[in-house]
């Protein structure tokens, strides 16, 4: 915190000059006691307004943010077939609820522990919110409140990619593995001040520049993407999926009011995860000035709309010219995809640069969606091809469009730092962004692919083939998602036997 | 509001001390002026942005409070069957429209009405926001705003209780009747500056200590779960609930996704309904960094961690008992978390939240197994999650809260009672348990005769034919769902349609149009 | 931005005084520059502090109002057959997408590019965002997202008119039109430093009063519900809804659900819609405890009231005209109260909301009876709601605006018109007359020409064939529902699965695992 007040040798300066006029030492000790006592008061009421701002702000982001995982339940509810709806919905309450005690215990500390005896590779303080609130690290709860919200979404992702079929305590393993551990590893590489690839590293800068990754293409919907990937491999497609002939059968959510439903709470949600991400907005970018970080959050929300908004309209004429029809499931995936791409660069780029990334997000998605129904990967909600792959753009996106002026603002850079290829500012940043992909890539692949396959080997991770044609909620989760015909049926059983004989006399009269 | 500026006094002594340097008077008077102008400018600008950061912190939250009802709304729907969908919807609409009105009227005058000649049991000023926005006793707009949306979650919580077999009437008389009156009521006992049961009471702490509800287990939970089990004992079960032989039949909602839906809704408002509680968020504690902010995210990550370990507990709990992974049991239970931990959510740690939220689950479990046994039937559990959950908060309060979170919290010096099992004496856990009962008779003493005399007069209860056919049919025009469209009447509108020529046209279309 | 800290010649003078008191020049010009130095610190620190404070309100506000567009896309698509679901979700979407591009590119430069060369009909500045964040006119990218959110609405209201009916070229062709030429335009009339009919006008305001129209009963409401009048004429009625007889088919919302969710939803975003058109919170009235946020939480409690008194008043209208307790009835009446007060709410007491929305309510029941009589065919009554409870909203405006509010909510000084029964005079009602007329004229001048041409292009309407099996199964790739799911192949897909080994090995599975 800035201080506004005096310090001691300020105001003995200041009593020095006073005492000049003649004026008694006492008399000027007063006075210049006086003032600076008025100074320090305003500077701590001013510091206390400050915490107050930045808090209230990283709070309701964090409380947007946290909507997304309704968004979530609901896109996933309504992208799977009726008799799976249960069991996907479970997954997402329970993304949020073990997430929470995980990250609580060990999964914040892994991300964000810095401090004595801290490395590049993984956190080690702060278990169990132990030294929360921590001055000298600036985090107070609301921190870690936005990033458990962060950690959920990840695995929210994943759940999608290996709907309909798996085994629900498989499910809780990997969802608990990877929210406790792999991702909050990553996002510590890329967001805590000492990880190896972090663009706020103090220390060390990877290729002099960091990765800018600023609310997490890579960290979030890339780890998402490429754990959704094993998953789905290792499992193989629904049944029914896909045929020997190599002819695929759709098969379509049973829903399409709740993905739009999703589709919407996830883009609320959005402002809050991406520009939430600046955790701070009291923050001039010059003394008394009219920008500061509040025009920077205000640039990301443009980004981050118009780069969802291109994506969604290239989706729908690209699959009008392709499949025939304006499809509205489609535009929603696509403005996610939209979406998961600027959420690496949103701060850092002007909004024309968000049309390019959008443009090209949407046409990333559709070729990652041929291909995959060439290579009969099935993933239900598209989650590998949408997160993975429009994530993987995202960065490169940054590595290419990042502006000079709005790298220095954002990470507080002197100089000239590396920016973005297409903007003059050289190749160390996209390489940066590549390493990072790689990164990524390589460490939940190594993580998660050994865990997806011990699990497929113990046969705990598919349900068998009865159980998925009968539908998970039968079989699992005590009976179906609907019930559209009440149970008025009944009435037989209720006149021989209900509790209520006054109203069983009257059904015999009355109803039969 | 503190004021950074000068006081006329100090604009003197200033002016007197320049003056000893051998400055003239008038000069003197010129230079002090100046810098107390500076410093006064300064301070109302400061005072401004303070009430503009408090007041968008409160408004943002009631908001979050609002979306709360939406979640009611969702949740109440999905949780009933599909022939009651538009009955427990309409409930819902109109839980937050009459409170609107009743509230605004005299609800809140009833709960925090202080001022002269204003008693420990019962407000009586502002009504109809009159003298409002008041600076001797702090209230804005804003504050009217959270209230109300706190006011109509009481009334929610209760038509859960009573759905699928209560006359529109009825629900009318009894809705009115708590939000306006049996609701303020107890908020004024344990909210208001002096209530007689109020935490924050200036003159006289019950117990001295009062009793810490911070964000409502009791006021709102408590009360409306109470006001549930007497309607609900008084209507009784629903046809084909329970049979003579002791047999359950359950009566699943249509619409598990609703559930979740509500759910998460519930979940995301409740950030506004505990962390919002505190009204402020511009208060340092003292030590620079930290401060109400860092009050509100405590409460923000308690309120997490104790629905996140209900919602664990009850996931294996119910795993063990019955035999399946339950969305819908898992989401319940979550929310009986969130029930327990808004008593205590300011004022305890985050690992004592995992306590609370552990022990609401099997409060919560235990209350359902109980309520099967004796037949009590509650279509959305409110009874047992708001009543049970929200009494178990209120103790676990009166267990575990800290200190220095009592201190802060509600700005109290030296060392005031908490936690019994932090050593803090029983006199907390006194009061809490004072509050329960309090709330407990005041809700049966109002609500208990209302639905007996509703019942009595025949207004309580729909007949068992509408029942068997569903209040959408017979008293709200038609089904919540028409998933089958009404193109299976092309004969009806072919033979009579008004544009039937644009229908005969259509075929024909390019030639005939002009 | 006010400046806190020492002009130059404030330094100047501090130092001569203290010169004055015999203190050598440089040790005065220190003395003097220390103080200032110090207030400028703060000054400067508290100018960021408020501009965070209220593009923090501004943005969030924003959001709150986008949330409304997936109220819209909930209640359009449960108010529709759901044959038509998936056509009118993706126009919801298309509204917020194309609606973002196109206000980025231009829309949002028509709407508020004061600057040289500017005019009173049409802006011409800031086309893509150039020369954002402007200082001079105080625009930074928070504004353009709060105006975007509220650009897609207008569009939002008019796509539910022409529901079900409507060819996907027709719809994509007006959108982009009315979202970024004919909504613009009116928003530049009314809310734009210099637009004609604006109340904040600074050259020369209407009637010496300008138009009141705070947050958009007029601007946004009025054009949607006009739009929306000219396309459902146009098109006419959808088959089978009127008979020749005159008789009248109900054709049902397939989802009462979605309608309350959809209704709570908008509720919920109207919190930014309304209070948030302040767009800064941080103002004081200069009275110390009052100042924008005063406002803010004023105009959120005359919203609320005027929904909740709206919605009561329809409840017992519908009940007795039609005999039941109607949910999505009531749903429609608490919009049709929140589109009335949208203009006069932020300069109206709360018990003058009581009547706004008690009127609206029977303004909103009467304009259906009208289209009822006169076969006028809205699916979601949009044109009844908007257009008409929108222009009541004006005129109560005119008939109530208090002259307190009015001068802080402006920033008026003297005695500004306001409303005629509050013996303000007649020039604001004249002035809220001329915005009707004015809108009324430019919306019909500019959209009934492009849907009569759509229309005689044949553009327009889907044929009657479409409309009959549902442009979800024609248009868009199939129904938005699948209850019944693909596992009935199983045939299919034990011939010729890719994994017709685990298909195999399913059958013998309970014995091979362990």
């Amino acid at each position: 915190m800035a201080n506004y007040g005096c310090a001691a040798d300020e105001l003995q300066s200041l009593t020095g000059l006073l005492a000049s006029t003649g004026m008694g030492l006492h008399n000027a000790s007063l006075a210049g006691q006086f003032i600076c006592h008025k100074l320090d008061d305003m500077s701590s009421q001013i510091a206390a307004t400050k915490l107050a701002v930045d808090n209230t702000y990283l709070l309701f982001s964090a409380y947007l943010v946290f909507a997304m995982q309704l968004g979530f339940a609901m896109l996933c509810a309504g992208s799977v077939r009726a008799k799976n709806t249960m069991n996907i919905m479970l997954t997402n309450v329970m993304d949020a609820a073990t997430g929470g005690i995980f990250y609580y215990l060990f999964g914040f500390a892994f991300a964000f522990g810095t401090g004595q005896h801290s490395n590049s590779f993984i956190g080690n303080h702060y278990f169990g919110l132990e030294q929360i609130p921590n001055q000298a690290a600036g985090y107070d709860f609301s921190f870690f409140l936005y990033q458990w919200a962060f950690a959920i979404a990840a695995a929210g992702i994943t759940s999608g990619s290996i709907a309909e079929r798996t085994q629900f305590v498989a499910y809780l393993v990997y969802s608990s593995l990877l929210t406790g551990f792999v991702y909050p590893v990553v996002s510590h590489w890329v967001w805590a001040p000492n990880g190896w690839v972090s663009a706020s590293n103090t220390d060390e800068l990877l290729f002099g520049s960091g990765a800018i990754d600023f609310a997490g293409s890579g960290v979030v919907h890339l780890v998402g993407g490429v754990a959704g990937l094993w998953g789905a491999l290792i499992e193989g497609p629904r049944i029914g999926r896909f045929h020997k002939e190599g002819e695929g059968f759709e098969m379509r959510g049973h829903n399409a009011t709740l993905v739009v439903l999703g589709t919407f709470m996830l883009w609320f949600g959005w402002y809050g995860f991406n520009a939430g991400s600046f955790m701070k907005i009291a923050v001039p970018y010059s003394a008394g000035g009219f920008t500061g970080n509040w025009t920077g959050v205000g640039r990301t929300a443009v980004t981050t709309t118009i780069a969802g908004c291109t994506a969604g309209i290239t989706t729908l004429f690209a699959k009008r010219i392709l499949d025939g029809h304006w499809s509205v499931l489609d535009v929603c995936n696509g403005l996610l995809g939209g979406f998961a791409a600027i959420t690496a660069g949103c701060s850092v780029v002007e909004p024309w640069a968000a049309v390019i990334c959008g443009f090209v997000s949407a046409l990333v998605l559709i070729a990652l969606n041929q291909l995959s129904a060439r290579l009969h990967f099935d993933d239900p909600l598209e989650a590998t091809q949408l997160h993975g792959g429009c994530g993987a753009w995202g960065l490169i996106f940054t590595g290419l469009f990042a502006k000079e002026d709005y790298v220095k603002q954002v990470y507080f850079r002197t100089g000239s730092p590396p920016y973005g290829l297409l903007m003059g500012g050289g190749w160390k940043l996209l390489a940066a962004e590549t390493i990072e992909i790689l990164a990524i890539v390589g460490w939940v692949s190594a993580t998660m692919a050994p865990v997806f396959f011990l699990l497929h080997k113990f046969n705990l991770l598919r349900i068998s083939a009865h159980e998925e044609i009968a539908g998970t909620d039968l079989s699992l989760h005590g009976g179906s998602a609907y019930y559209h015909t009440d149970s008025s049926k009944h009435q037989a059983k209720l006149d021989s036997g209900n509790d209520n004989g006054d109203y069983r006399a009257l059904d015999q009269t009355d109803t039969l | 509001m503190v004021n950074y500026g000068c006081a006329a006094d100090e604009l003197q002594s200033l002016a007197g001390l320049l003056t000893s340097a051998g400055m003239a008077p008038h000069n003197a008077s010129l230079a002090g002026q100046f810098i107390c102008q500076k410093l006064d400018d300064i301070s109302n600008q400061m005072t401004a942005t303070n009430l503009a950061v408090d007041n968008s912190y409160l408004l943002f939250s009631a908001y979050l409070v609002f979306a709360m009802q939406l979640g009611f709304a969702m949740l109440c729907a999905g949780s009933v069957q599909a022939k009651n969908t538009m009955n427990i919807m309409l409930t819902n609409v109109l839980d937050a429209a009459c409170g609107g009105i009743s509230y605004y009227l005299f609800g809140f005058a009833f709960a925090f009405g202080t001022g002269k000649h204003s008693n420990s049991f019962i407000g009586n000023h502002f009504f109809g926001l009159k003298q409002i926005p008041n600076e001797a006793v702090g209230y804005d707009y804003s504050f009217f705003i959270y209230q109300w949306a706190f006011a109509i979650a009481a009334a929610g919580i209760t038509s859960g209780s009573i759905a699928e077999r209560t006359q529109f009437i009825a629900y009318l008389v009894y809705s009115s009747f708590l939000t306006g009156f049996v609701y303020p009521v107890v908020s004024h006992w344990m909210w208001a500056g002096n209530g007689w049961a109020s935490a924050t009471n200036t003159d006289n702490l019950l117990f001295r200590s009062g009793a810490i509800d911070f964000a409502g287990s009791g006021v709102v939970h408590l009360v409306g779960g109470v006001a549930g089990l007497w309607g609900a004992l008084i209507e009784g079960p629903r046809i084909g609930r329970f049979h003579k032989e002791g047999e359950e039949l359950e009566m699943r909602g249509h619409s598990a996704t609703l559930v979740v839906l509500g759910t998460f809704l519930l979940w995301f408002g409740w950030y506004g309904f505990n962390p919002g509680s505190f009204l402020k968020i511009d208060v340092p504690y003292g030590g620079g960094f930290t401060g109400n902010w860092t009050g509100v995210g405590r409460t923000a990550v308690t309120t997490t961690l104790a629905g996140c370990a209900a919602a664990i507990t009850t996931l294996f709990g119910k795993r063990l008992l019955v035999g399946h992974w339950s969305v819908t049991d898992v989401c319940n239970g979550l929310l009986g978390g969130f029930a327990a931990i808004t008593s205590g959510c300011s004022v305890v740690d985050p690992w004592a939240a995992l306590i609370c939220g552990f022990v609401s689950a099997w409060v919560l479990i235990a209350c359902n197994l109980l309520s099967a046994r004796l037949h009590f039937d509650d279509p959305l559990e409110a009874t047992q999650l708001h009543g049970g959950c929200g009494a178990w908060g209120l103790i676990f309060t009166g267990l575990f809260a800290k200190k220095e979170y009592v201190k802060q919290v509600y700005s109290r010096t030296g060392s005031p009672p908490h936690g019994l099992l932090f050593g803090g004496g029983g006199r907390l856990l006194a009061a809490q348990i004072m509050e329960i009962l309090a709330i407990v008779g005041w809700v049966s003493a109002t609500m208990a005769p209302l639905f007996m005399v509703l019942h009595k007069l025949h207004l309580l209860r729909i007949s068992a034919d509408e029942e068997i056919a569903g209040m959408d049919l017979t008293l709200h025009g038609g089904c919540a769902y028409y998933q089958t469209d009404s193109s299976q009447h092309p004969l009806k509108f072919q033979t009579g349609n008004r544009i039937g020529n644009a229908d005969a046209s259509a075929a024909t279309a390019p030639a005939a149009a002009p």
